[in-house]
Order: C-alpha cells, then structure tokens, then sequence
C-alpha cells in the first residue's frame, strides 16, 4: 500500500509537472520571443524605453481584450468591441467639440458603450441569438453610427484637458498603461472574488447546470456584455485623447486582435477556459512580436507573413506533446 | 396551520405536452412532511417530466400546484428554491470551472461579505454538506471538473441537500454510484426525514426503493397508475404496474458457448489498467465487476481502440490485431457500448436516424453515397427491435427519455452485429422491463456466436447475466468465478482486492 | 522593401538618421512613395528606417515618440494625417527634431518643418472637368468617394462643388466601406444604380476619388451595356491608365507627381542636414498630369 | 376520450405549425425583405435584370459560405477563407501574367487555396489548437503572403479567355452565378447523401460520439478545412477574373460575411446546426439588403446602421417567439 500511493503521489507529480510545462507552453513561447528578439538587438529590445514603448502600443488592446475575456468567461464572444471603441471615441470628441465638459463627455461615452452592450446582452441572453450574429449585426451597425456622428470625417481639436487621459505621463509612464493595468486588475478581482465573477464562470463551464442550480444564467449573461461594451468604450475614450483626434474606424482593428489574445491566453489555462493572466500574456505576445520584427527590420510584409507564423508557433508549442493523447 | 391539508406538496391535474404528445396527463401527486416519496415508472412515463414541472422548469399546459395549502406558481428554478422545492436532476453533473465549494453553494444563497464572496464561509459550508454525505476527503477547492465521476455525483447530491428545503426531490441520484456512496446517500435522506423533509425519490433500483421509500407513486405513459404505501406492495406488484403485465424473469437462460475462443487478452497494460489477461469464448458472456475506478471502463476502451495500450496484446478470432484507433477495431468485429450516453453514446442534437447511422457508414453506403432512405429504414428496424418508444427515426435524441436513449446506443453498435461485444454499464438508468429486454439482446447476440463483455457495477446483474465473472482491483484482476450460483459476499471481497475467505 | 531598420541608433559615422512613418503601407500609392524616398535617401547616404502601423496611430505615436527618444536626426510622416498624429509630432517639436511629410495633410500645419503633398484640388477638377467637358449638355454624374482618407474628402468636395456650378447634379454619392475591395464595392454600387436609373434616367458620368474604385464603376458601365457614361478618376495608377487607353468609358486619370514631390522633400532635407535650415514656406502642393486617351500611350 | 385525441392531434398540429414558423423565421424575415423593397421599387426591384444583378454580387460570397458551411458543419470555423480568395486571386493573376495557360493558373491558385486549408486543417484537427486562433494566424500569413505576392500593387492585365470566367454569359446570366450554383450543388449533395458529410455532421454533433462510432475524427476534420481552402480559391480567382485584377486584400472583406451568411442560416434549421439551404438564404438576405438599400438610395452611413438593425430584425424573428421558454 505504501508503494503504491507512493508511487501514485509520483505519477501525480510527473504528470503535472509535464501538464504545467504543456499548459505554460505559451507562456514559454512568450519568453522565447522575449529571448529571441532580446539577443537579435539586446542594445534596443532590451531597454526601459522599448518596455515602455511596446507597454504603450498595447495599452488599449489590454483594455478591449480585458473586458473581452469576461464575455468569453461566460462562452461567448463579443465582435462588436472594436467598433464600439470607435463610436465612443467618436462620441466624447462630438460632444467636446459641442461644448460639453470633460466628466460629461466620457460620462457620454461610457454610457453608449454600455447601451451597445446591453443591446448585445439582450440579443444574446434573452432572444438567444448567436452571439456572432447579434454581435456582428451591432458592429454593423454602431460602426454606421459612428460615421454619422463622425460625418466620416477626422473630429478633432479637444480641449488640452482631456487630452492628459491619453498622453500624459506619471512617473515617467503613459497613464493609459495606468488605466490599463487598473482595469486588468478590476477584472481579475471581479472574476475571481465576487458573486457575479464565480457566476460568469459558472454559466460559461455548464450554463444548463448553473441556471437549475438557481443562478439567473440570463442577467448573468446580459451583464457580462454591458461590461464588455463599457470597457470598450472607455479604450475608445483613451484612444481619442491619445490621438487628439477620432475617426469612425479608428478602434476597429482591436476586435480581432481582442479576441485573438485571449484565444492564446485560453492555453495558459488547465481547463482552456478564458483567463486574465493568460489574456495579458496574449496581449503580450501580439505586442512584443509587432515591437520586435520592427526592431529587428522585417520588412512590413514579410512582417506579417511572420506574425501568423511565430503565433502558430507559440501555441503549437503548448500542443506538440499533447499530440497523441487524444 | 391555517390549512387542513397533510400534504406539504400537491400538484393536480398536471398536463403537459411536447411537440403535441403528452410527457404528462392529467397527473395527481401528494408528498407528506417527513416522508420518502418513491416516484416509479418506465422509461420515458414521464418522471422527470414532472419533476422539472414541480420545480418551475417547465411551465406546465395545466394544473395547479399547492405548497403547505397555498396555490404556488414557479417562474423558474430559483423562485422553486426561495420557495423551498429543491431537485438534483436527472443525469446533470457539476460545473466544471469552479471549484467543488462553489459547485455546492452557487445560486442566490452564495455567502458574501461586502459584497465579496465569503470564501470561508462557502468552503465551511461546503465541508458541511460534505461530510453529511461521508464524502469529507474531497477537497473542496479542487475544481469539480477534476473530480472522479463518482465524486461529481456526490458533489451533485451535496448540491442539493445543502439547500433548506422543505421538498427535496431527487431524479436517479444512485445510477452512477456505487453502494458504499448509496449507504450514506440513505443515511442522509433518513435523517432529513426524521427532520420533517418531505423527499421525492426516483429510482429505477426497485430494490433500493423497497429499502428507503415510504410511499410510492406509480406512473404509466404519463398517467399516474396509482399510490400506495410501500409496505402494502411487493416488488413484481409494482413492476407488473409500472409495465402493464407481469414481469417474467428478469434474465433469459443461459445458452452454451462454443468451442472457439473468439477474443484473448494478453499481459494488456495502459493507463490504469495493469497486466490483464482474459479470454471470451463465442457464444460466451463474460462479466466484469469492480469498484468504481478499478479500471473496468479503461479495459474495455483499449480493446475497443478508444485508448492506447503501453503493452501486452489482443488477439481476435486467433488473430493479433495491433488496431490503434475504434475504426479499426470495429473493421475487427469489436464494439464498445460506452459508459457516458450522453457525452460520448448519442448526438442529442440529432435524430435518431442519424444516430444509427454513424456507426453504420460501411454497411449502408455504396460508393461513398447513403441515401435518407436507407438511413430511414436502418433506424425503423432498430426502432422496432429494440422497442425505442419514440415518434420515429427522425426525432431527435436529446428529447427521449434516458432510457430510450441508452436503447439507441445500442442499436447503434448492434446493428453492426459485432463479433466482440463490450458493454459498460449497459443498463445504467434502465427500467426493469427495458433491462430485461437488454438482457435478452445480449443473450441473443451471445448465441448467434458473439462473445460479450459487460461491465457492471451491479452485481445481481452480473451474477444473473453472465456466464462467468472476473473481478477488478487497482487495474488488476483480482477473482474470477463462474456466475451460476456465485455468492455477491465473495464477489464484494474480490472487488476490495482480498481473495475469498 | 518596407523597413530597413525601424530602430537603428543613431551611430557614429556622422550620416544622418532618418525615421519613416507611415500607416498604410500596403495601399500601393504609399507603398510606391514610401519606397521612392527610400531609395533616394539611401543614395544620399542617409541611414534610413521605416516603420509601418497598418492603421493602428496608437502605435504609431508610440513608435514615434521611441524614435524621438533615440534621437534621430529627422521624421519622415508618409502619407499619414495630421490629425492622428498629433502626440508624436508635437513631441519632435519638443524635442527639435524636424518632421518633414508626404503628402500628410491637406492643410499647412504649423508644427512641420515642410509637408510636400499633392494638389488635390487641382486633382480633383482636372478630373471632374474631363467628364463636363465630354458632356456639353450637363446631367446626372455620380460619385464614389471616400471621405474617411482627408485628401479624398476634400477632392470630393472640389469635384462637387464644380459639377454643381457646371449645372450638373450629383445624384448620388456612395462613400467605400472597405477600402480593400474598392474596386468590387464600386462596381456593385454603380451597379445597382444603373439598374434604377435605366434609360434617360441613367448618369452620364461618374466621378470616382481614386482608380480602383473608378475602374469598377468602368466596369458596372460596360457590363450594363449603358452608352454614354463616362469615368474619371484620379492617382494615375497602371491599370487606370491602361484602361484609358483601350479607349472605354474610362476617359480620364490624373497622375500625382511622386517625383517631384519625394525629390522636394529629400532636396529640403538634404538642405537642413547641410546647413541647417528650414523651409520658408512648410506647405507645398504639387500639381498632377491629367492623362486621356490621347496621352495615355506616353506613361 | 375520443375528444382528448381529437384535442392532441389539434394541438399537434398547431405547435408544429408555430414550430416551423419559428424556425422558418429567418425566411420569413427574407421574404419580407423582399417584399418590402418591392413595394417600394416595384418596377426596379423585382425585375429580371435586378435579380441577375444581386446573384451575380452574391455569386462570390455565395462560393465561400458554401464551404465555410462544410467547416462550421463539424463546429469550427475558417477565418482564413477571405485572405486565402486574395492570395489565389493574386497567385492565378501572377501566374497569367507570368505567360502560363489559364488552365495550369488556376490550377496552381486552386492547390495555392487547398494547401492553406491543409494547414489550417493540420492545425485544428491534428494539433488541436483553437480554430480560432489557427485560422486567424494563417490569415494572417496568408494575407502578407498575398501581399508579397503582388507587391502591395493592382495586378492586371490577364488574357481575355480568362476573363470569361467571372465576365462570361450563358443563357443570359453571369458564369459566376453558375459557378456559385455548382458548388452550393455540390456540398449540399455531399454533406446529405455521402458517408464524409454524414461523418462531417457527426463531428460537428458530438466528436467524441464520433470517435466511438468508428469515425476517424481528425482525417474528417482536416478535410473540411481542405474543402474550404479550395472552396476559397475558386471564389478567389472568379473574382480575379470578374474584376480583371488583383490586390492583396480583394478578398478579405468575405471573410466576415461568410460566416455571418452561415449564422443566419443556422437558425432555420431546428437543431441550429449549420445547412447549405440557410446558408444561402442568409447569402441572400445580405445580397437583397445591400442591393436593396442601393436602390432605394439611402445613404451609405445609414446603410451600415440599417443593414445591422434588419439582420437582428431577421434573426429575432424566429426567437422571439421562443421567448418564455428556455
Ligand atoms: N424536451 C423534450 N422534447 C420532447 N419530448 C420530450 C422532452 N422531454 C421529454 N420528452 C418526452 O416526454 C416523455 C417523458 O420523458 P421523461 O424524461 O419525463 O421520462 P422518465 O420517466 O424520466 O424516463 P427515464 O426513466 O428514462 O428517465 C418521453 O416520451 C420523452 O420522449
Ligand atoms: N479514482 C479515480 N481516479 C481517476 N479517474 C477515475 C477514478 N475513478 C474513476 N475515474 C474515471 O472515471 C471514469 C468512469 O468512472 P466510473 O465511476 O464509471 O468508474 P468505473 O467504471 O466503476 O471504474 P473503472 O471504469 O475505472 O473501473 C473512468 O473511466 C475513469 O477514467
Ligand atoms: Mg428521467
Ligand atoms: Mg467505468
């Protein structure tokens, strides 16, 4: 009997050393690009300034993939936060431009992000449409809308005030990696630590067992897509105070990259299910991989040849040894 | 009390309809405070039918329902709860993703502290629940995905009996456990009992209810037959009830294998599974007890080619067959009827027909092609042979009753006529009357030159259905008895690894 | 290629270091600047890195402001806005770095040390002027524009305002959703309109704000059989001036002056980097060559 | 008794009645679309000449959703399939102009289109990596491979037999039409009546049902993504030849809308699984509403609003009935 359990303790040991090097695969994938592009150029790769910069360029994608992961928590997916990002950065220039103050302006926007999400959680949740139809449908949409508001034109010309959220610096750092690192934090708390974080999870790993075990999976559902959509409007807000300007597409390209990073920080995870530390990881990736082929001087198309390459590579690696298995 | 009534729940006239054939009809049911309420019947009379009826799952068509004298409405599950009606439903496992805690508290009642979750107070509560069951050693911080199927079915349990209830209903709770876990499943229920818990119990274990239950309702097609105290009632009074005749032997005569041994296992290891040898002879049903994670399951998917074996061979008809995958096996004559229906026997989402058919491809296509028609005719003969109360073989799986569902998994792989039958737990949820009928398949299938294995955690099933029966312990075969006249004390003592005193 | 070294430190051997922005590299005009000034500049012996954002200016800024932070000796914005740059730009400033741009920014901006772009006006009514000259008698015209891109918004506007004065009426004016598939969007738009203007009804020109997305109309016209229809648009881009040849509907393109425009900003630059000084005037607009059928043969 | 059967039988009849309309919402919502735009351009809408016009814009996106359909039948999807119709695009205008026979450029863009599937099928069903994040990354080498391959620049100036491809008539309607019919011909029959499409959908229904039934589950998986790119290469090079050119993005915009096409056609069939027959329905609900919406002129901001808006109108449709229930 000694033997054996000993024995087992062993195995159990073995296999979750193995599990953790296996799950953490992309973890490892993340430093190796780290290592990789550190000894091409350690003078530039390597330096605070190039932290700061690559810290920078991710800093709204931190954001929209942040709140990303909460919808994907709960089993679905939102396409509809990149253009709800533009909308609302187009939203606060109007209303700044109009005259408004500054408080009511992203007040303004937050408040439309968080009416998209609601639209999307009411589609999803209590109509029960695909999200990628309902969410697809709302991106068509509030990207309309945010080319009426915008006239499709740049808006610009904001007041100085409100252009410190964007471009300002505190302690030598952009505070939009503040405002990024604030909301990670947010959402990691929440999921973790309140009721309505263990319910998102709960609807996402079995929603037919959370709803008959009392959990009201739709308000659940619903409110999950109202963060989502406020979160993506307050990117929008950083955007356009960064830019000192908005355009109605100007948050777009974040939806699929969003999503992607959270996809890869899905493999972190044991249960492959949505997680904010994995989702920094794969905002971390996509941002150093953009960061170092610059610095290493690909040329811009053999860049992005590259970049679908090295991801594939950073998430096969989690896989390879799993190959066999099932 | 302001109420004459004795019943603390009382649902009458209850109907109600899916896709315009009645699951329920006109039913009347009465439970008392402090009493073990047996729910019978067939597969697919409608038992969990009327179980999501009275906890607000579905609305019914019509009736009406009181709860302590006052006419109750449920707008859902939770307004069930708050109410004090609390159910573990059929087959519904755990959430995997969270923690065996949160599993156990996870609706409105989940404890907080300023606003935060008071993890605790969960986990305290948690222990609780699980030490009620004996189930103390289950952590509860581990994520319930990671717990043994057993375990999750106890987590399940805990779930429910962790809710003040006034109604505890529960729907098959003892199909996946075994009778350690089903003792202290009893204990519990006799308790809440003693505490004035009215409890609600469904049981295709009719010996089970014979030992727990203190009233029985009988149903039929979706019609109460009748209620009746349990001590006023034998066992075949209840199943000629429940099936509307008299129920002859539950198992069919044994037939005599034949000469030829038509699979053997040599020196077989692979995960959980330790240096297994065995032989099965045409025409033979071999049966295979075992604890709960004696690696039976395992055994039977490495020779069915569902799981890798690290060494020791399998030898078909006096052929090695090294098969790697379940395609191959089957191209060998091998069939494994798997253990989970739901997860890896059925599409639910699909029809009957279809269902069938996968498993099928080969012998109804030509040229690549299938047509609906064959398909169609394909599902109607198994529809037919196996007697699946269904609406045709377009219906979809997912709105059988369970039973009727483990009877298209059967079909599915009988209708290969396998050289090799494996059956894991075949009659796992199954009404007597279908149980029977299963045995006969298998017995018909064993003569016609098959040779069967059946893994069952039942052991009457064993002794009764099989011709001989080895034992597992911890991956090993620990005894091997011929069944005619095998004693369960003997065959127990096999299974916790001592050889019989 | 697009990049050479987007990060190089500024070394020792006293050849300046030049940073080349851009954000959408992969449009072709840009991509055929952008490797123009590349060129020339390497000639000059300048130690040239090129970054592209694919349209992310967040990144943008943040790449420029590295490039600041390293020092280099000069921004180069290729056919960036001046709107979105803001942050980047006013940092150089700060820093005393000149920025010099290509064609980035219909209007003069002060924090340039020169912007050289091309006259877009004059673009815009050598082109629109082709389709009132093939048609004496006025009538309908349509437009395809795109008003997300400044430079094409303010050609529209140009094209607009001289149909009108000319007593044309714009019947309709369609903006491209997605830039990527210009030409298709074009030809469904234009398309579909000709089904639901049919006969007299039917425009008798359409005015598109860049070749791809007239090249489609040019093939809505064809495909529909419709007479009389005639297209202008404008970049001088290969396959438009090919077509103009062939003698179709397409009657005219205007070709942007790319190597006027490269050659004043690398000669203002190599200017600054001897002596350096500045450009007196930082706005320079470089007229186009209109192209039609009769002097398409000669590009 | 007599009348409670009676009562049954009428009850049956009804819900299934509701049932279908239900389920039929989606093309009810497509009937209506036409009928409205009908009544509102009678002598435009509903003539000859504008149907031909909408199939002949559908003809391409109708190709991609057809295999997009295959891939999501057995529950995954191809982000990849617009970015793989550019490079084929591109890959047969290369080969044209590279002096070789239309033939020999269409076959090389049509094993150019099969080989990215491959990976992508590798990738999914072999390595098990999240569709998602395989076919985003493959889209994005395969779109800077696309751009490598035309040099960022409009190729044209192919053959004239080629163009007869996308330009061609026969009986009065477009080749490509005839194209999109074949395949959409083809998969239906292939995904009903062969042993590969019965093993697709019991993939797609539960794989691990599947394994146990004997199905080689990978071998099935991978050659949907196979289908796919193929599938995508036609598409690709039909509009190529439609066009007369090719840009390294001409193609990516049917990424969206394909699986968009897909989704709404799910919820026409009961077990919302994907079908060939919804699949177009949607094609055909995206192709009437922009075609539509040309024609009665509005303006192409409220366009994008609107073609969001009566997409949900459509999809709701069939739900809202649906409500109370789960
Ligand atoms: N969602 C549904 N849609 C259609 N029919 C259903 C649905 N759920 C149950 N039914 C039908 O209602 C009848 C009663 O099923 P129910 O599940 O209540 O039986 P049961 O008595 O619990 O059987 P078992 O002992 O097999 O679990 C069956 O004929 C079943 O096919
Ligand atoms: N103690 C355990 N540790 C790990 N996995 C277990 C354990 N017990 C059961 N399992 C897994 O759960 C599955 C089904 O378990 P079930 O409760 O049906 O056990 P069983 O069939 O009695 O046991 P077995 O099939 O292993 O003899 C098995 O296939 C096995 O993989
Ligand atoms: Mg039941
Ligand atoms: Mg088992």
């Amino acid at each position: 009997m000694q033997t054996r359990a000993a024995a087992g303790e062993g195995a159990r040991r073995y296999t979750s050393a193995l599990g953790a090097m296996k799950s953490g695969g992309t973890i490892i994938g993340f430093i190796l690009l780290v290592a990789v592009f550190g000894m091409m150029r350690p003078e530039v790769f390597l330096t605070f300034g190039n932290l700061r910069n690559v810290l920078e360029q991710v800093a709204i994608l931190a954001i929209i993939a942040s709140v990303q992961t909460v919808v994907m928590v709960v089993g679905n997916f939102d396409l509809s936060v990149g253009a709800t990002a533009s909308l609302s950065g187009a939203v606060v220039a109007q209303l700044l431009i109009g005259g408004q103050g500054i408080a009511v302006a992203i007040a303004g926007a937050l408040v439309v992000g968080a009416l998209v999400g609601a639209v999307n959680g009411y589609l999803t949740a209590y109509l029960k449409l695909s999200a990628f139809v309902a969410t697809l449908a709302t991106m068509t949409s509030v990207s309309g809308l945010a080319f009426i508001v915008t006239d499709g034109t740049t808006l610009f010309g904001l007041p100085q005030g409100f252009m410190s959220l964007g471009q300002g610096r505190w302690l030598g750092l952009p505070i939009p990696i503040f405002v990024a690192i604030a909301i990670a934090v947010m959402v990691w708390f929440v999921l973790r630590n309140t009721t309505i974080g263990r319910r998102w999870h709960a609807v996402g790993g079995n929603a037919e067992v959370a709803k008959l075990s009392g959990v009201h999976v739709n308000r659940v559902r619903f409110l999950a897509f109202v963060v989502a959509g406020a979160g993506a409007a307050l990117a929008g807000v950083v955007l356009t105070s960064r830019l000192a300007s908005a355009t109605a597409t100007s948050g777009d390209s974040y939806m699929l990259l969003a999503i992607a990073a959270v996809f890869l920080g899905m493999t972190i995870s044991k249960e492959g299910t949505a997680n904010i530390g994995g989702t920094l990881i794969g905002v971390g990736i996509l941002g150093v991989l953009s960061n170092g082929l610059n610095i290493i001087g690909v040329s811009t198309y053999v860049q992005q040849f590259l970049t679908g390459i090295i991801i594939i590579a950073a998430v096969a690696f989690s896989r390879l040894g799993n190959k066999g298995v099932s | 009390m302001s109420t004459a009534s004795q019943y603390v729940l009382e649902a009458r006239d209850i109907s109600k309809h899916f896709d315009g054939v009645f699951a329920l009809n006109e039913v009347d049911l009465q439970i008392r405070t402090g009493e073990i309420h047996a729910l019978l019947g067939e597969n697919g009379a409608g038992k969990s039918t009327l179980i999501k009826v009275l906890t607000g799952v579905y609305a019914p068509d019509s009736g009406t329902m009181h709860l302590e004298g006052e006419g109750i409405t449920f707008k859902g599950v939770s307004s069930a709860h708050k109410a004090g009606v609390v159910a573990l439903y059929q087959e519904l496992s755990i959430v995997p993703n969270v923690s065996v805690a949160e599993n156990i508290v996870l609706g409105d009642d989940m404890p907080t502290r300023a606003g935060l979750v008071d993890w605790k107070e969960l986990r305290r509560i948690a222990r609780e629940q699980l030490d009620r069951l004996n189930q103390g050693q289950i952590p509860v911080q581990r994520m319930a995905g990671r717990l043994t199927p057993v375990q999750q079915t106890m987590v399940a349990v805990a779930r429910a009996i962790a809710v003040k209830a006034k109604v505890l209903i529960l729907d098959e709770p003892t199909a996946a456990l075994t009778d350690h876990e089903i003792q202290d499943l009893f204990r519990v229920l006799r308790n809440l009992r003693a505490e004035g818990v009215a409890i609600v119990y469904v049981s295709h274990r009719l010996e089970e209810v014979f030992e727990l239950c203190d009233r029985a309702t009988i149903m039929r097609n979706g019609r109460v037959m009748t209620t009746t105290d349990v001590a006023d009632t034998t066992i075949r009074e209840v199943i000629s009830t429940m099936v509307g005749r008299n129920q002859e032997d539950l198992f069919p005569t044994r037939g005599i294998p034949g000469a030829s041994t038509a699979v053997e296992i040599h020196n077989l290891s692979g995960q959980r599974v330790k240096d297994v040898s065995l032989s099965v002879k045409e025409g033979e049903v071999l049966g295979i007890g075992g604890l709960a994670g004696s690696g039976r399951s395992e055994l039977l998917r490495i020779i069915a080619g569902a799981q890798r074996h690290t060494s020791g061979r399998i030898v078909i008809d006096g052929q090695e067959t090294n098969h790697k995958s379940v395609a191959a096996a089957l191209s060998h004559g091998v069939a494994l009827v798997p253990e989970e229906r739901r997860s890896q026997g059925v599409v639910l989402s699909q029809s009957i027909g279809e269902n069938i058919a996968v498993g099928n491809l080969t012998s109804i296509s030509k040229w690549g092609l299938v047509t609906r028609a064959r398909i169609k005719s394909l599902a109607s003969n198994s529809i037919a042979e196996l007697q699946i109360k269904s609406r045709g073989p377009h219906q979809t799986v997912g709105q059988l009753s369970g039973g009727n569902q483990q009877k298209v998994v059967l079909a599915k792989y009988l209708a290969r006529n396998p050289k090799v039958l494996l059956l894991d737990e075949p009659t796992r949820g199954i009404d007597v009357g279908t149980k029977s009928e299963i045995y006969g398949l298998i017995r018909g299938l064993a003569a016609k030159g098959a040779a069967v294995i059946v893994v069952s955690s039942e052991l009457p099933e064993l002794i009764g259905l099989a011709d001989r029966i080895v034992l597992m312990h911890e991956g090993h075969i620990s005894g091997e008895v011929s069944a005619a006249g095998a004693d369960e004390e003997q065959l127990l003592s096999y299974c916790y690894g001592r050889a019989a005193s | 290629g697009g990049g050479a070294d987007a990060s190089a430190e500024p070394e020792d051997n006293g050849a300046p270091v030049v940073a080349v922005f851009t954000a959408s590299y992969a449009t072709p005009a840009v991509k055929t600047g952008v490797d123009m000034f590349e060129d020339q500049a390497t000639e000059k012996g300048w130690q040239v890195s090129v970054s592209d954002s694919a349209n992310d200016y967040n990144k943008l800024n943040a790449q420029m402001q590295d490039a600041i932070s390293r020092d280099v000796d000069a921004i180069v914005m290729g056919y960036t806005s001046q709107e979105k740059t803001s942050l980047g730009v006013s940092a150089a400033n700060d820093a005393d770095i000149p920025v010099f741009a290509i064609d980035a920014g219909i209007e003069p901006y002060e924090p340039y040390a020169l912007n050289v772009t091309s006259d877009n006006t004059q673009l815009a009514t050598a082109s629109a002027q082709a389709i009132i000259d093939a048609n004496p008698d006025g009538g309908d015209v349509l437009i395809v524009g795109w008003d997300s891109h400044p430079g094409i918004r303010l050609r529209t506007d140009v094209a607009t305002e001289l149909f009108e004065k000319n007593g044309f009426n714009v019947a309709a004016n369609h903006q491209i959703q997605s830039p990527g598939a210009a030409q298709e969007e074009a030809l469904s738009f234009v398309q579909d309109y000709l089904q639901s203007h049919p006969g007299e009804a039917a425009p008798v020109g359409v005015w598109a704000g860049f070749d791809a997305a007239g090249f489609g109309a040019v093939q809505a016209a064809e495909a529909a059989g419709a007479e009389g229809i005639a297209v202008a648009s404008m970049n001088g881009d290969d396959f438009a001036i090919a077509e103009i040849a062939k003698g179709g509907p397409f009657i005219a393109t205007v070709l942007q002056d790319w190597p006027t425009i490269i050659g004043d900003v690398v000669s203002a630059m190599d200017t600054y980097f001897t002596d350096g000084t500045l450009p007196e005037n930082n706005h320079i607009e470089i007229e186009g060559t209109p192209i039609t059928k009769g002097n398409a043969s000669e590009f």
